[in-house]
Order: structure tokens, then C-alpha cells, then sequence
């Protein structure tokens, strides 16, 4: 197979079957599954045997000099191998889950869509090409999440309207980089940091950050998590869209621009990510649903990865991009012993889960792996990733350093106080029959899980295999030359006994908020009450900090006298939509059904027109 | 042709083809209407071969207007039966029974 | 050329007729199907196909044909909507007698508009085009319900306005330069120093007869009529084609041989399209009727056609053209998609449909595919028209209307929302449970127009260097 | 100048019976002004030396055009007399403005033909050469338009008629 066929066949063979899918009719459930599982099984292969290759593939468009090129390479390979490894699994997950699903067939087309998409985007060397793919993956998340239950409508319609905003800042980096450079071609650009290019990555940072779901670009996760499909959340919030949303990033700060530590957009990233670290996982100790409660990590862990690329040192993006990799597998897994909870129990309200642990232990073993690696917990991977990222942000500011900690403290109490409602304490009687998943379910979350302790008790291979070539030459030889050693066990003790006080902190805080507040799911309300974070959650949960709920009130409040309409989201959508009724009714009503009237219009303009043309 | 008699010629077709689209415009009666749609094209007819002989091609003039004749009768035919129909659906010729398709 | 297209239609036509009785239903079917697709098929091959006249007797004339890429993407529309109509119909119309009938007239309008988009000269254009609307008339009458009666009647009042105009334009021809080809209006436009104004003027007033036949605001006052009052058949042919072919078909090719990037020709057509896209698309918002929301967006669409005219270069030609095929295609399936819904539910108001799409997946995705393209969503080929019609305004220098075209496309959005809300999506009501998917006839027709729109979609980059690239009328493009 | 005497007074005429047409109250009345304008076209053009788009003039539009309006209104209602005039003072109220603009239109057309009249040149080309030579594709044309007109009386009234039985 020659380079470009082996190429277009990885972007167009997944969307392709998943048309031949959608014309299968839906009583012919088997044959879609096996189609579904055959298309994520040659995506896999396609892109895995991709690595290695270096290429780069020219497709002249238009006769306009202006070309689609694609690019093959270290971290593309990497990137689609790992999303499309999540596709499978995935896949795999949802034949169980989504099997009396209405829109069983969509689900699976969609995956599959979003797949190509991914390849598409990763592959392309063109800033164009690479939008193109991003607006496509935009659509199936829109779609994805509308085939949700019925009122998934509005969610989708909300992560329509973030994205689409985000995607326009895209849209205007890379006017601004066209402006600058006259070329879009990734591989020769490199742009210093000096002119209108601030602004121009600022405006792609934000369309990246925003795929990887940062604050304030979030909100419509957890709302996500609660309507749509399971599935849909372990495999695009939690893995592709991050992979995709942090690829972006790093490409931004490695290549394209020339971000050095010095410049204050390194910093504006870094507060970015510390500030997401440190407010979603605030809003996720106190969240009384399993699946909101993971959505809220999965932005919170986006923090890290923005903190450790942000920091521009060798050390923190190592950090950065481990962190990426290991994110989207403890998250999916995390996701996927949710959706086993979900359709096991029938719930996933933490108030109504608890002693799930003796009934479904492969998948309370898997929490636990996972859980254990969100937190930092050594010897998985989560841990080694974050001392990488602690130890790039301790060289740039003791303050990032110290918000990351927190964090972790959260993180920690948070699982615990999840693990302990979910699978521990008393076991509610409504629970007797629950039995452990079916296989097509465990055996995803065990790959994963055990890819989590590989990767951690093996660190030495993927960072050194695997992230470090994504590094431009002159930072490994940066870090060569200062001795930097990425892999194995951190060579900062200090560090580690920091983490391990914290966490360490989070066991007793959890220990003394079982007590106090008398249950594993209450554990965490001290925290909620106390003084000065009281006053913020309260607002939080009243969604102020949230900036498309803030616009949305805030056009609310401008129309109140208009309509009584509380949440701002309806507004727009009743609201715009009255506007625009309100103008059709006009325009209707001149449609009288009088064949003169229509004549005499016609007449009039064509009036203007001879008048015109006399001039 | 003297230039006055053009200019009188020309006026004489404006003025039928304005009488006709006036007609076709205020009129509730089907029927009428197509009356009013004749005069037009009968002025313009009138045009054509007017404008044929003075530009010296008579013979395109001439084939043009039969051409024209031809269709313009095919679409009275086709108006007449559709008045025929509307008026055994409503049992009038009146325009205002065929304003029920609006908005 | 003219054989294929026009002489042996014709001839089948009076053949099938001569053998009324005889023939069995499918016969006069079979014969629509064949000359459809032999349209696309010699479409597709044009180039390799004689110009002139192939019959010894008739090799003396020459009928002064033109046959370029703007030709064959019509031919190639017009075949494909001309089967699909075939199709639909053939589930749709009750009556054998009214079905052979359809047949015929289906031959008549296929005549017309092959006719129509090979000929080069002013007064051809019109015969052919009186042909078409006049096959058209009967064809929306053809059930005679009184709706049907209305609207057809309507269109044929202000058809003969247009015609007026057109005449009013040749009339004006003949007296100024005494020729009414479009090359010999094209000489005389450009031997003068100063263009006159009379001869400008007379293209002028013809254009304002295709507005009306093409139905841009405000010259549109019959089209949501005629389009919600035919027949499902015959809505497909009207708004697929029949009034592109009219209309905007006629108006590309003046702006491509006749009046070249002409300055007043332009702001007349921005002004119009614009007016069409904004108009079109706030009265499509408040419809209640899935056929009459589907005429109204039909305007708005045209709009944009005429607005990329307006840019008055050779990439708004392009663009106008692609857009116009991608308009036949996405706008066929649409009516084909309520067409399968009347079938079912014997109504095409949405308040009636609610959730639908869970009973009728195949007409639910296909409706949302042609939804999302005529909205201009990637990757989906209408993405590109648009794009490029926005391109070409740009390039154009006329910044203000490409910001109207991109904001206008958020209207066309919302509407398209609007409907799928109401009619496909949601819970499907207790009175549809024993709604079924519909019959093959409309459900084929409508996959292989969703085929269409996704793969000139998908593969729109490298449509430039195959054999399909006449749909971008070959042209040298750079940006 | 006698000549032109003929033709004022054949174009004043002609004016005359399009107004009649238009102004008489009964519908068959304005039919035979339509037919009377018809005739007039008929000698304008034999006057214009187009003898044979004439005899087409006044074959189809004198002669075929009144036969079906006549029997339009025979198969029709005839008309409610006090509607007719109150619709009639009703259009005078609703349409003032209609006539002013269709002049404003003409008078335009006029501004603009006026001035480039050409001079008047002697009768060219024969149109039976024309028709066949340059113009077979309208002939095409008027094959297609007279078989699309056979479908519409199948279809409009062969049937209609058939249906009422």
C-alpha cells in the first residue's frame, strides 16, 4: 500500500462503513455490531501500522496552489493508534450497553465518524484541512449527544453553541496566522511571538483547550454525562477530544509558535490550567452523581496536561503529554465502570448506589485501578505523569505547584468519597439482584486497567518509546544536556513525600468526614460548608460560574420584561425563535393568496429595475 | 415610416399593453383576466413585427410572432381549463374563490 | 446532440401516445426512466459527442447548440430528477390514466428543458421555457383538486407576466441590433464604446421575466403555492429543477456569454438574492406545512445562487453552478422525503408528524443529510458551495453580502432545526405507532440523492482533477 | 399621406376596441371587442407587410381565441350584474395607484426607445426562408407546445367532463 492510499484509507474507511452500517436495516442488529467491531478492528490496524513512517502527502486542490497536505509521523501515529484503541474498546463496551438503544444504528455511525475525523485531523498538515475535521467531529458530538434520552436535545444544542463559538476563535487564529505567515502548512510554520501572533495563539489555544474541554469551555460536559449515552462519554469527552484538544496544544506550543518560557502566554496557560485543576474539582467533590461527578475530573484533569505543556520546559511537557495518554485511560475506564453501574444497578445516583463492591467486583477492581491512578497514586500511572508536571511547575512558580497539589488532595478525597457511596457501605435492598456486567463490558475496562498499571510500573517504555520523540529536537536536546531523566521513579524525594502527605491528607479528611457527616456519600460536605468555600459553591451550583449560562442569564435579565423565562438556554432558543416567528408572521402575512398583489410586487420591482438600468 | 408614426405606433401598443395588465391586475373575474392577458400579447405582437420591420428583418419579425401566437393560444387553452375546474369545484369565475392558499 | 435530447423524446412521446391502449403501464414509465438516465449518462460523456447534427437530412442545419460544462451539470440534474420524479410518482399517482398522463407530460417537460439548456438564442429560450411552464400547469392541475387548480393558475398569471417581460426583452432586441442570439447580443454589447443603453436595457427586462419564473423576491409570490398544491411528483420536478432550469439556469448563461461582469447586472442580482435568502428563510420559520416550509426555503436558496451571479467573476459563476446542483440534488430529496411522509400519513403538516424519524429511519436520515447540506455543514457538498460562494463574494470585494450569506445560513439552520424538531425527532405520537417505513420508490430515490450529497461532499477536494470536474465548469480557479 | 391617414386611424382603432374590451359590462360583449382588436392587429400587420404572421393573427386569435372564450362562458355561471359594478367601483378604490404605475413603466420604456429609432428600411428577408433557415429550433418548440396543449384538454377536460357523469 503506498503511503497516501494507506493514509486516505484511514480517514475515509471508517466513515464509509459507517454509511454502509447506517443502510443496514436495524432488525439485522448482529450484522451492524460486527460491521461496527470489523470497522474499529481495520482502524486500529491502519493507524498502528502507521508507525515508523515518516511521509508527507500532497493532494493539489482546486488548481488553487493551495494544498491539502497530510503528514505522517511519530506523534500522529501515536495519537490515532491511542484513539483508535478507545474506539475499539468502546465499540466493544457498547454492544451490551447500547443493544436496546433506539438509536442503536446512529451510535455506532457516529463512532465510527468520529473516528475517520480524528485521523483526518491528526493527520492533516494543513491548518484548513485540520479545521475541516474539527468542525466534523463537532457534528457527531452534536449528534451523539442528541440521540441521548428526549430532552437531550438542549444539551446538544448547548455544546453546539460552545463549540461552535470556540471553533470561530479557531477559525480567526488561523485567518490571523494566514495574515502572518501566507501559509497554513504546518511543518513550515514557526512563528515567533512578536506582531498579531499572541493573539493569533491565543485564538487556537482557545479552540484546543476548549476540544479538551478546559474551563470556561466545559460546561456542557457534565450536562453531557448526564444525557447522553454512557459510551459516548468514556469515548469522546473523556478520551478522543481530549487526545485531539492536547495534540492541538502541543503542536501550538512546541511547533508553530515559538514559546519559550519567558513569554507571558506560557504563563496565561499555566493559570488556565491551574485554575481549571482547581474549580472543577471543587464542583466534583460535591456532585451527588456518578457520571456528573467523573465529568467534572475529566475537566479538572485537562488542567494538568494544559499546566504541564504551559510550563514550556522539557520536564512539564513530558508531564503534559504523559498525562494526556494516561488521562484518557483511567477516565474511560472510569466512565465505562459507570455505565456498568448504570445499567447494573439502574442508577446513578450515589444517594441510591452503595455495597455494589461484593456484587460487582471486577468492576469495583477496575474502579479502584483507575481511581487510585486518577489520584496519583504510586505505583500507576496517573502518579508518574503528574510529578512530571509537578516538578515543570515548581520550576516556573511554587504557587502552580502548590494549586496542583491541591488538586491532587481533591482528586483524592473526591474517589474516595466516590468509591466509598458507590461500592462500599450498606447495600440498599432495590440492589439484591444486581450481578456483574456482562464480558463484553469487563473485558474494555480490564485492558484498560491494565494498561494503567503497565504504564505506571513500566513507565520507562511510553515515555521514553513513546512521548519523548513528540518532543521537537532542540528540548530533548535541552533536556539531554541538563540531564533530565523523564522515566522512572522521580528523582525529586521531595516531591513524592509531598504527594504522599496529600494524599495521605485526603484519607483522614475522608476518614473524618465519614464520621462527622455519618456516610461515605456526605463525606465531603464539610468542605462544601466550610466558610469561605461555602459562599462559591453556592454560586456554582446556580451556575454562575459558568460563562454560557452567565450570557445566557444575562440576555435573560434583558428580556425579562419580555418573558418570564428562568434558564438563559431557553431564551435563546425560545427567544431568537419568537424574534424570528414574530418577523415570519409579518412576512406571511403580506402572502395574502391575492395572484394581483403578487403581480403588483412584481411589477414595483421591476420598475426599480428598468429606472436603474436607465441611468 | 415617418418618425411620428412610429412614435404613434409605439404609444398605441403601450397604451393596449398597460389597458390589459391594468385589467388583469383589478379584475375578479377569471375569464376576464385572460382577456386582459390577450390584449397584452396582442400588443406585443403588434411589437415585434413593428420591430422587425424597422430594423429591415420583416422575416424574423413575422417568425417570431407566429411562434408567439402558437404558445400564447396553448396557455389560453391551458387558463381555460383551469377556470373550467375551478368553477366546478367553487360554481363561480371569481378570483376570490382561488385566495385559500396563503401565508 | 439535438436527436438525443429533444428530437427522440419527442418522438417517444408521439409514439406512446399513438398506441394508446396497448401499452401497459410500465411501458411509458420505463421510456421516462431511460431518457432521464440517458441524460445523465450523456451528460456525463458530452464532450465526446458530436455537436452537430448526427441525421443526414438535418446536417444541413445548424441550430446553433451550445454544449459546455454549465450544459452538462443541467443535463445531469435534470435527469436525475426527472427519474426520481418518475419514481415517486409511480407509488404516488392512484389513477392509470392520470399515471400515463404524468408520463407524457414528464416527456414534455424533459423536452422543454433539454431544449432550454442547449439552445443559444433569446426567443429559443422562450419557446422552450413556455413548454416547460405549460407542461408544468398541467402537471400541478393534473389531479384537479382545487388547491392544485389555485396554485397552478396562480403560477400560470404570473408565468405570463414573465413572459411578457421576455417578450418586452426580445422585441426590444430586434429593434436595436434586429438578432437575438446570444452571441450576436454579446458582439454588440462589447463593439460599442459606450455600451447602449437600449440593448442593455432589453437583456435587462428579460431578466426580470426569469426573476419571475425562477421566483426570487419579490417576483416569487406564486412558488409556495404551486410547490405545496402539486402532486408529490410534480413538486419534486418543480423544485428540483423545473424552475432552476427557468429561471436561474437562463440567468447563468447570460451572465457567462451575454452580459460579462456587468456592474448594474450585478447589484441588480445582489440586491435580489439577497432579499430572496432573507425573505425565503423568515417565512420558512413560521410554516406549519412541511412542503410549503421546504417552497419558502427553496427561495432562500436561489437566493444564494444569484447572489454568487452577483459577484460577477468567474468563481461566482462556478459557485452559482455547484451550488444549483447541489440545490437539485438536496432539494429532490427533501420533497421525496415528505413525498414517503404523505404516503404514510396522508398530510404534510408537521404538527401531525411528531417523532416520525423513529418510524421511518431511512426518510429520517435522509431528510437530516439533505438538511445539514443545505445548511452548509461539512462535510456535506453543500459545505462547499456555500464556501465558495462566499469565497467568490469576498474576492469580489463585496465583504457586506458575504457576511449576509454566512449569518443567513444560521437562519437556514434554525429553520431546518425547527422542522426536524417538530416533524422527525422526539417521541413519535400514539396515532403513528403503525406508521411503517415507506415503499422502495421513495426510499431509493432518496438514498442514492443522500449518496450523492454525502460523496461530492466527502470527495469535493479531488473533484477537480476527475472526470466530474465539469461541475466546477473546468474552470482555472485561484483564489 | 393618405396612407398614414389609414394607419392613425387603424391604431386609434385599435386603442378603442382594447378599451372596450376592458370597459364593456357584459362578458361576451368584451369577447367580441377582443375579437374587433384581434382583426385590427390583423390589418396593422398587413400594413407592417407581415402578411403572414397576419393570417395567423386572424385565424387563431380572431377566429380560435373567441371560440373558446365563447364557450368558456356558455359552460360557465354568467355574472351577478350589481357584483360586476360593485367590484368595478371597489378596483377603482383599492387600484388608484396601478395606473400610474404602469405608466411611469411604459413611459420609461418610451424615454429609452425613443431616441435610437432607426430609420425605417424596406422589407427584407422572407419568413417562410427565415422560419425554416434560422428558426426550426421554435418550430421544435411549437410541435412540443401544441402536443403539451393536446395533454392539457386530455387532462383539464376530457376528464373533468368525464367525472361529472
Amino acid at each position: 500500500m503506498t503511503p497516501t492510499l494507506h493514509i486516505l484509507l484511514a480517514i475515509c474507511l471508517a466513515p464509509a462503513l459507517a454509511l454502509v452500517l447506517l443502510l443496514i436495516p436495524s432488525r439485522a442488529r448482529l450484522l451492524r455490531e460486527a460491521l461496527a467491531v470489523i470497522a474499529a478492528t481495520a482502524n486500529l490496524g491502519l493507524v498502528a501500522t502507521t508507525f515508523g513512517q515518516q511521509s508527507r502527502i500532497e493532494l493539489p486542490w482546486l488548481g488553487t496552489g493551495f494544498d491539502l497536505s497530510l503528514r505522517v509521523y511519530h506523534t500522529a501515529s501515536f495519537v490515532t493508534t491511542a484513539a483508535a484503541g478507545f474506539g475499539l474498546l468502546v465499540t466493544l463496551y457498547s454492544l451490551p450497553f447500547m443493544r436496546k438503544h433506539r438509536a442503536h444504528g446512529a451510535h455506532y455511525a457516529l463512532m465510527l465518524l468520529s473516528l475517520g475525523m480524528a485521523n483526518g485531523a491528526v493527520f492533516s498538515n494543513n491548518l484548513l484541512l485540520l479545521l475541516f475535521f474539527w468542525e466534523g467531529l463537532l457534528g457527531t458530538t452534536y449528534g451523539m449527544i442528541a440521540i441521548g434520552h428526549a430532552g437531550a436535545f438542549k444539551t446538544a444544542t448547548k455544546a453546539l453553541i460552545i463549540s461552535g463559538v470556540t471553533d470561530l476563535c479557531l477559525m480567526l487564529g488561523i485567518a490571523l496566522v494566514w495574515a502572518q505567515a501566507h501559509t497554513l502548512t504546518m511543518t513550515s510554520l514557526r512563528l515567533p511571538l512578536e506582531g498579531t501572533a499572541p493573539a493569533a495563539f491565543v485564538l487556537l489555544m482557545i479552540g484546543a483547550i476548549s476540544k479538551g474541554g478546559s474551563m470556561p469551555f466545559h460546561s456542557w460536559i457534565p450536562d453531557a454525562a448526564v444525557d447522553a449515552p454512557t459510551p459516548f462519554m468514556a469515548f469522546l469527552p473523556a478520551s478522543i477530544e481530549k487526545l485531539l484538544g492536547i495534540y492541538l496544544l502541543s503542536r501550538l506550543a512546541l511547533d508553530l509558535f515559538e514559546l519559550t518560557p519567558q513569554s507571558w502566554l506560557s504563563t496565561l496557560m499555566m493559570v488556565v490550567g491551574s485554575v481549571t485543576i482547581l474549580l472543577a474539582v471543587l464542583m466534583a467533590l460535591i456532585q451527588k452523581d456518578y457520571k456528573r461527578l467523573l465529568s467534572f475530573h475529566a475537566v479538572s484533569q485537562v488542567g494538568y496536561m494544559i499546566l504541564g505543556i504551559g510550563t514550556a520546559v522539557p520536564i512539564g511537557i513530558v508531564g503534559g503529554l504523559f498525562h494526556m495518554i494516561n488521562h484518557a485511560m483511567y477516565k474511560s475506564c472510569l466512565f465505562l465502570t459507570g455505565g456498568a453501574v448504570e445499567r447494573q444497578a439502574g442508577s446513578t445516583d450515589l444517594a441510591s448506589l452503595g455495597g455494589l463492591g461484593r456484587k460487582m467486583p471486577i468492576t469495583f477492581a477496575c474502579f479502584v485501578v483507575a481511581a487510585a491512578s486518577i489520584s496519583g497514586v504510586p505505583p500507576f500511572n496517573g502518579f508518574f505523569s503528574k510529578e512530571l508536571v509537578y516538578d515543570g511547575a515548581l520550576e516556573r512558580g511554587t504557587i502552580f505547584y502548590l494549586v496542583a497539589v491541591a488538586g491532587s488532595f481533591l482528586t483524592a478525597a473526591s474517589f474516595l468519597k466516590l468509591g466509598h457511596a458507590a461500592f462500599l457501605g450498606p447495600r440498599d435492598k432495590m440492589h439484591d439482584g444486581v450481578r456483574e456486567a456482562p464480558g463484553a463490558m469487563l473485558f474494555p475496562m480490564l485492558v484498560i486497567a491494565g494498561f494503567c498499571i503497565f504504564f505506571g510500573v513500566n513507565n520507562a517504555f511510553p515515555i521514553d518509546q513513546l512521548i519523548v520523540p513528540m518532543l521537537p529536537e532542540h528540548l530533548i536536546a535541552e533536556a539531554r544536556s541538563a540531564g533530565t531523566h523523564f522515566s522512572g521513579w522521580p528523582s525529586n524525594p521531595t516531591l513524592v513525600a509531598m504527594t504522599a502527605a496529600a494524599l495521605l491528607g485526603a484519607l483522614i479528611n475522608h476518614g473524618f468526614g465519614v464520621k462527622l457527616n455519618g456516610s461515605g456519600l456526605h463525606a465531603a460536605d464539610h468542605i462544601h460548608d466550610s466558610p469561605g468555600l461555602r459562599w462559591v459553591y453556592d454560586r456554582a451550583e446556580r451556575r454562575w460560574f459558568d460563562p454560557y449560562e452567565l450570557f445566557m442569564r444575562g440576555s435573560a435579565y434583558f428580556a425579562q420584561a419580555a418573558n418570564k423565562i428562568d434558564r438563559a438556554n431557553d431564551w435563546l432558543v425560545v427567544g431568537l425563535g419568537r424574534l424570528a416567528q414574530f418577523a415570519s408572521r409579518g412576512v406571511r402575512a403580506a402572502h395574502t393568496g391575492n395572484t394581483s398583489a403578487y403581480i403588483v410586487w412584481s411589477l414595483i420591482a421591476a420598475t426599480f429595475i428598468v429606472i436603474y438600468l436607465g441611468q | 415610416m415617418s418618425a411620428e408614426l412610429i412614435t404613434l405606433y409605439v404609444t398605441a401598443i403601450v397604451l393596449v399593453a398597460v389597458t390589459g395588465l391594468y385589467y388583469l391586475l383589478v379584475t375578479t373575474n377569471l375569464i376576464r383576466a385572460v382577456i386582459g392577458l390577450e390584449l397584452v400579447t396582442k400588443s406585443i405582437t403588434l411589437g415585434l413585427i413593428l420591430a422587425g420591420r424597422l430594423t429591415g428583418k420583416v422575416g424574423l419579425g413575422q417568425a417570431l410572432a407566429i411562434t408567439l401566437i402558437v404558445v400564447e393560444v396553448v396557455v389560453l387553452v391551458v387558463a381555460v381549463g383551469l377556470i373550467l375546474l375551478a368553477h366546478r369545484h367553487t360554481g363561480k369565475v371569481d378570483t376570490r374563490g382561488l385566495r385559500s392558499i396563503k401565508g | 446532440m439535438l436527436t438525443f435530447f429533444v428530437l427522440v423524446p419527442l418522438l417517444v412521446l408521439l409514439l406512446l401516445n399513438i398506441s394508446w391502449r396497448a401499452l401497459p403501464r410500465i411501458v411509458p414509465q420505463a421510456a421516462v426512466l431511460v431518457l432521464g438516465f440517458a441524460d445523465v449518462v450523456f451528460g456525463l460523456a458530452l464532450p465526446s459527442l458530436p455537436v452537430n447534427s448526427e441525421i443526414p437530412v438535418l446536417s444541413e442545419l445548424h441550430f446553433g447548440l451550445v454544449a459546455d460544462d454549465l450544459t452538462r451539470v443541467f443535463l445531469v440534474s435534470i435527469g436525475l430528477v426527472i427519474c426520481a420524479a418518475a419514481f415517486v410518482n409511480q407509488e404516488s399517482m392512484t389513477t392509470e390514466r392520470s399515471h400515463r398522463n404524468f408520463c407524457s407530460l414528464l416527456l414534455v417537460s424533459l423536452i422543454g428543458m433539454n431544449g432550454a439548456v442547449l439552445l443559444s438564442d433569446f426567443f429559443s429560450l422562450y419557446v422552450f421555457l413556455e413548454v416547460t411552464a405549460i407542461a408544468s400547469f398541467i402537471l400541478i392541475a393534473i389531479e384537479r383538486g382545487i388547491f392544485a387548480v389555485e396554485g397552478a393558475f396562480r403560477y400560470l398569471l404570473l408565468s405570463a407576466v414573465a413572459a411578457m417581460f421576455m417578450l418586452t426583452g426580445v422585441g426590444l432586441l430586434v429593434f436595436t441590433i434586429g438578432d437575438t442570439t446570444f452571441s450576436a447580443v454579446h458582439e454588440s454589447l462589447n463593439v460599442a464604446t459606450g455600451t447602449p443603453l437600449l440593448l442593455k436595457m432589453a437583456v435587462g427586462i428579460f431578466i426580470v421575466g426569469l426573476f419571475i419564473k425562477g421566483g426570487l423576491v419579490p417576483f416569487h409570490g406564486w412558488l409556495p403555492g404551486a410547490y405545496s398544491s402539486a402532486p408529490p411528483g410534480v413538486s419534486i420536478l418543480l423544485a428540483g429543477i423545473v424552475t432552476k432550469v427557468s429561471g436561474i439556469y437562463a440567468l447563468v448563461r447570460i451572465a457567462q456569454d451575454v452580459l460579462v461582469s456587468d456592474p448594474s447586472l450585478s447589484m441588480i442580482l445582489l440586491v435580489a438574492g439577497s432579499a430572496s435568502i432573507v425573505v425565503g428563510a423568515i417565512a420558512a420559520i413560521g410554516q406549519s406545512d412541511l412542503k410549503r416550509m421546504l417552497a419558502y426555503s427553496s427561495i432562500s436558496q436561489v437566493g444564494y445562487i444569484v447572489l454568487a451571479l452577483g459577484a460577477g467573476t468567474e468563481l461566482g459563476i462556478v459557485a452559482a453552478t455547484f451550488h444549483l446542483f447541489n440545490h437539485a440534488i438536496f432539494k429532490s430529496l427533501l420533497f421525496v422525503d415528505s413525498a414517503s411522509v404523505e404516503s404514510r400519513i396522508g398530510t404534510t403538516d408537521m404538527g401531525k408528524m411528531g417523532g416520525i424519524g423513529a418510524k421511518m429511519p431511512w426518510t429520517g436520515t435522509t431528510t437530516g443529510i439533505a438538511m445539514l447540506s443545505a445548511a452548509g455543514i461539512p462535510p456535506f457538498s453543500g459545505f462547499w458551495s456555500k464556501l465558495l460562494i462566499v469565497l467568490a463574494l469576498w474576492k469580489a470585494g463585496r465583504e457586506g453580502f458575504a457576511v449576509l450569506a454566512v449569518v443567513a445560513s444560521v437562519l437556514t439552520l434554525g429553520y431546518f432545526m425547527v422542522m426536524q424538531h417538530r416533524a422527525f425527532f422526539g417521541k413519535p405520537s400514539a396515532q403513528l405507532d403503525s406508521v411503517k417505513e415507506a415503499s422502495a420508490g421513495y426510499v431509493v430515490p432518496a438514498v442514492v440523492f443522500a449518496l450523492i450529497t454525502v460523496l461530492t461532499g466527502v470527495f469535493f477536494p479531488l473533484l477537480k482533477d476527475s472526470p466530474l470536474s465539469f461541475l466546477l465548469l473546468n474552470k482555472g480557479l485561484s483564489w | 399621406m393618405n396612407d398614414a391617414i389609414v394607419e392613425i386611424v387603424m391604431l386609434v382603432t385599435f386603442v378603442l376596441m382594447a378599451l372596450w374590451a376592458v370597459l364593456a359590462t357584459k362578458l361576451l360583449r368584451a369577447v367580441v371587442a377582443l375579437a374587433a382588436t384581434s382583426v385590427l392587429v390583423t390589418l396593422l400587420l398587413f400594413k407592417l407587410d407581415s402578411p403572414l404572421a397576419a393570417v395567423f393573427e386572424l385565424s387563431v386569435c380572431a377566429g380560435l381565441v373567441s371560440a373558446i372564450f365563447l364557450g368558456t362562458i356558455t359552460l360557465t355561471q354568467p355574472e351577478n350584474e350589481a357584483e360586476v359594478a360593485e367590484s368595478a367601483k371597489e378596483r377603482i378604490r383599492r387600484y388608484w395607484y396601478l395606473p400610474p404605475l404602469l405608466l411611469l413603466l411604459g413611459v420609461a420604456l418610451l424615454q429609452v426607445a425613443l431616441p435610437d429609432v432607426p430609420t425605417a428600411a424596406a422589407a427584407g428577408d422572407d419568413v417562410r426562408k427565415v422560419l425554416w433557415t434560422s428558426r426550426h429550433l421554435d418550430l421544435l418548440g411549437q410541435i412540443t407546445v401544441l402536443v403539451a396543449g393536446a395533454f392539457g384538454v386530455i387532462v383539464l377536460f376530457k376528464e373533468a367532463r368525464k367525472n361529472e357523469r
